[in-house]
């Protein structure tokens, strides 16, 4: 089993703190192997923001940092998945944010659109929980990582005041 | 190692005769360093096998051959570094840093001035002989402006650097300036910076007849030694602003500065024990 | 010539004027800073062809110990008694 | 034991603390400095030091020092900074000092592109101090290479004598992965032998049988001499060619006999293998996907991803290539480690195959250049 899984959206999006958590639920609550990386533009927000993360069972699949045909991703802007949508194979299970992409290739993809920057300001009065309400909805669909594994990584990586409404974020299609 | 000197149990007596030339005054200064050091052990207030060397690349430097101590002989400008590495983690050693000027003051200014700078906790012994020595009488930082060197053929038109302005000015626990011309007063300078937490620091006016004396026409140890002390001034308490370096005026020598304020070593401590939960 | 560290060693009356043979660089600075002139160029040589110092006025010597710390050679020192 | 997502860069941190590091000195450069902010959080815990210098320069020598007050010592940089450490590296190999250089390579030449990756700096890591000896040269390409070689490069470190250069890239600096950390105690870690003879009868660079010798240090009362100059047994400068000769030689095979211990790979696909792509480091990442690649379509590839850079373990490789037709050694510069290789294996052809790209190496750019030779 290998999976590439690649995480883009805009600097500001929380990317690479979703692809963080994701990759070090992975690493240390399933048995697969992981390599990822990051790629970020200079400038903190507007920018392209990136996590490629190729995972195994076998730790030598898990070969290579880039994704060269992505079976999962999360695309949280119409940018990013202007630039990307090549990297992202036929098959794959993509989740789009609703509330920033507007139009959606004509592709073999599983799509999932949600709306999880306007569910993450309605329901946790904040849109920088995008991310985590996203990352919730890939779990919850996926099976990649135990739900659990994730929220301890919440615990463990976002500051203090910041966890709670995190894993509620995270909750939020978990629990529907 | 057969024994006749009283300093023959500080030396590595098998290396002896020095490589230095006849005159030299880097073996004054030697004896300076071995007796102040006598005291300090015999007193009890260092212990033998906590006191190390080291020195870069030079004349100078080679002192580091000679005592019978941990001693590292490194390279050309780095000494203080090194020293400071021990230092750190073994803070019990008393780390006696020797060079000359070139050693000190021109490859291992940055060094120097970082380590005034920090008031790390050790005795830097610049010997001056006012040139480069080993690679054969080029011009030094300290040499006198005006003077001939192999490296400044028509005179030399650079200013020297007054080392002691530059270690009062960044913090210096200890600044002396002494001269192998006047030994017991060279020999207190070292026995208190041996005493020092902070960084001592001692420039030692020194002959070398072989290079210095031949360019400025003293070829004889005994006309060089005798014409540096007549260019000697002493002053009891100088001030800085007094610390003339000058071939024309006369190079005073005494203590500049004398403080006591805490040295790297102990701060640093201090500020890692806040890591492992102590006081700090 | 003897060994490495042969000494020759004068009484002064109230001192010993030790020199090392074969350490002595015929530098004269002993000979120079001695206030009562005790020193001088000796005649003979050591291995190294140095004509080494030697007391020449012993009895003149005032245990002042300058030519032992104006040696850079180690090769010259003054005990105390003899006396 | 525990297991971590963690970068390159961290891992060698986390590494180095498992192998025991006392004392780190550091001066700031991308992309390492991630390395030296995690120990300045992380060693004063465990009792260690760490230390910026205001140079280069002065963080290796005070690291070389450090090693000879016993403490094991560690410094890291990329290629403007190991330029000013070379000299160091050198007074480290002729005193034998333990020491562990963290050499995470960046774009270059000069400043080049300071945060992007290359391997331009491969043959400067052990050919860039004057004197003409060998210091071993360790490459990981993962995050748990980097913990493990790291471990690997102090033990070396201490069993040798020797400066002992960690070959990281940019890349990898920053590339995350799931690591398996161990703590102090959880790993094999060597010490330096100590002299087993009183003070009066150490003598600081007599190997005795063997051709390392034990090493007091400072403050433990054997009057220890570190001595940059050509030396004797006793450390006592010897400017005479049997004691050079003696010195170069025993200071030149203690690291070239290691070869064979030394010698550690990654191999993939070896299988019937009859084009060998090798590489190391980031790139060997490229090069492990490409030779799958070429599998599946039908060419009877393999991969091998080196580990051990110097010393060049010869016969190793001959035989871990033997009978292979081609050998592509891809490597992200204009084909430098290649010229190690070309002369070792005479019966095979050996291409090079330099890829100069300010990201990692795109496997299917591997596989074009390779198809091009097939």
């Amino acid at each position: 089993m290998r999976i590439e899984v690649l995480i883009a959206g805009r600097g500001g999006q929380g990317i690479l703190l979703l692809g963080h958590i994701l990759g070090r639920a992975v690493a240390k609550y399933t048995n697969l192997y992981i390599l990822g990386s990051e790629i970020y533009a200079a400038e903190t927000r507007g920018g392209d923001s990136r996590v490629d993360l190729v995972i195994a069972d076998r730790e030598e699949e898990a070969d290579f940092i880039k994704v060269m045909g992505a079976d999962i991703a999360i695309v949280m802007h119409q940018l990013q998945l202007d630039a990307y949508s090549h990297l992202i194979k036929d098959g794959a299970v993509v989740f789009l944010d609703r509330s920033n992409v507007t139009s959606v290739p004509q592709r073999k993809w599983r799509v999932f659109l949600e709306p999880y920057t306007d569910i993450a300001e309605r329901e946790f009065g904040t849109p920088r929980v995008a991310n985590m309400v996203a990352l919730g909805h890939l779990v919850r669909q996926t099976s990649l990582v135990p739900p659990e594994g994730v929220e301890e990584v919440i615990r463990e990586t976002v500051p203090k005041d910041w966890v709670d409404v995190n894993i509620r974020a995270f909750r939020y299609f978990l629990s529907r | 190692m057969a024994v006749a000197h009283p300093l023959d149990r500080y030396l590595r007596t098998d290396r002896l005769p020095t490589m230095w030339c006849p005159g030299c005054g880097l073996g004054i200064l030697l004896g300076c360093i071995l007796r102040a050091l006598d005291r300090r052990i015999r007193e009890g207030s260092l212990r033998r096998e906590n006191v190390g060397f080291a020195g870069g690349i030079g004349c100078s430097a080679r002192m580091t051959l000679y005592p019978y101590f941990d001693s590292a002989h490194v390279i050309h400008g780095r000494a203080i570094p090194f020293a400071l590495g021990v230092k750190i983690v073994k803070p019990e050693m008393k780390m006696i840093v020797v060079g000359g000027d070139g050693d000190i003051a021109a490859i291992g200014g940055n060094h120097i001035l970082h380590a005034i700078r920090r008031n790390a906790d050790l005795v830097v012994i610049m010997a001056n002989n006012m040139i480069y020595g080993m690679t054969g009488g080029q011009q030094a930082p300290t040499t006198p402006r005006g003077l001939y060197t192999t490296t400044t053929p028509y005179g030399n038109p650079e200013r020297e650097i007054n080392i002691v302005k530059l270690a009062a000015a960044l913090g210096a626990n200890y600044v002396a300036r002494g001269s192998v011309t006047h030994t017991p007063l060279l020999e207190q300078m070292i026995y208190k910076a041996l005493g020092k937490r902070g960084l001592a620091f001692v420039e030692v006016l020194s002959t070398c007849p072989e290079l210095f004396g031949r360019h400025i026409g003293f070829r004889s140890p005994v006309d060089l030694y005798s014409e540096l002390r007549k260019r000697v001034v002493v002053k009891t308490r100088p001030s800085v602003e007094e610390s003339d370096y000058s071939w024309e005026r006369g190079f005073v020598i005494g203590e500049f500065v004398d403080r006591d304020e805490p040295g790297f070593i102990e701060v640093l401590q201090e500020y890692t024990s806040r890591a492992r939960g102590g006081a700090g | 010539m003897g060994s490495a560290t042969a000494v020759l060693r004068v009484p002064t009356g109230k001192y010993f004027i030790n020199v090392v043979k074969e350490r002595c660089k015929e530098c004269g600075l002993c000979v120079f800073v001695c206030p009562t002139k005790v020193l001088d160029k000796g005649s003979e040589r050591n291995s190294r062809g140095y004509r080494f110092a030697v007391p020449v006025r012993p009895e003149k010597c005032i245990g002042c110990r300058m030519c032992e710390y104006s040696c850079p050679d180690f090769a010259i020192f003054i005990e105390v008694g003899g006396g | 034991m525990r297991v971590d997502y963690v970068t390159g860069n961290t891992a060698i941190a986390l590494g180095s603390i498992a192998a025991g590091l006392r004392f780190y000195a550091g001066y700031p450069i991308t992309p390492t400095s991630d390395i030296f902010e995690f120990l300045a959080r992380e060693l004063p815990k465990r009792g260690g030091y760490v230390v910026q210098f205001e140079d280069e320069i002065a963080s290796i020598n005070a690291a070389i020092g450090a090693s000879w007050a016993c403490a094991k010592s560690m410094t890291a940089t990329s290629g403007p900074g190991f330029s000013l450490m070379v000299e160091a590296l050198s007074l480290a190999v002729i005193t034998e000092t333990p020491v562990v250089v963290v050499y995470v390579m960046r774009t270059g030449p000069s400043t080049g592109v300071p945060t992007r990756s290359g391997q331009y700096d491969v043959l400067q890591a052990t050919y860039g101090f004057h004197g003409g000896l060998v210091v071993p040269v360790l490459a990981p390409a993962t995050p748990q290479e980097a913990f493990d070689l790291t471990v690997r490069a102090f033990n070396v470190s201490e069993k040798l004598r020797t400066p002992v250069v960690l070959l990281s890239d940019a890349t990898i600096a920053h590339t995350y992965g799931r690591v398996v950390v161990r703590e102090p105690g959880e790993v094999e870690v060597v010490e330096r032998a100590k002299p087993s003879v009183p003070p009066e009868k150490y003598r600081p660079y007599d190997p005795g049988e063997g051709l390392v010798p034990p090493m007091a240090c400072f403050g433990e009362g054997y009057n220890v001499l570190v001595e940059s100059l050509t030396h004797d047994e006793r450390g006592y400068y010897a400017p005479r060619s049997d004691v050079q000769r003696r010195l170069m030689w025993r200071l030149y095979r203690k690291i070239v006999e290691s070869a064979p211990e030394l010698f550690d790979y990654g191999a993939a696909y070896l299988d019937g293998c009859d084009v060998a792509l090798v590489s190391y480091g980031s790139t060997s990442l490229s090069t492990l996907v490409a030779a799958k690649i070429l599998r599946s379509e039908g060419y009877r590839a393999c991969s091998i991803r080196l580990r051990t850079l110097f010393p060049v373990y010869e016969e190793g490789i001959r035989r871990l290539l033997n009978g292979v037709g081609k050998v592509f050694v891809v490597e992200n510069n204009v084909g430098l480690y290649y010229r190690e290789l070309r002369g070792v294996l005479r019966g095979s052809e050996v291409v090079s195959v330099p890829i100069i790209d300010l990201d990692l190496p795109q496997p299917r750019e591997v596989v074009e250049v390779v198809k091009q030779w097939l």
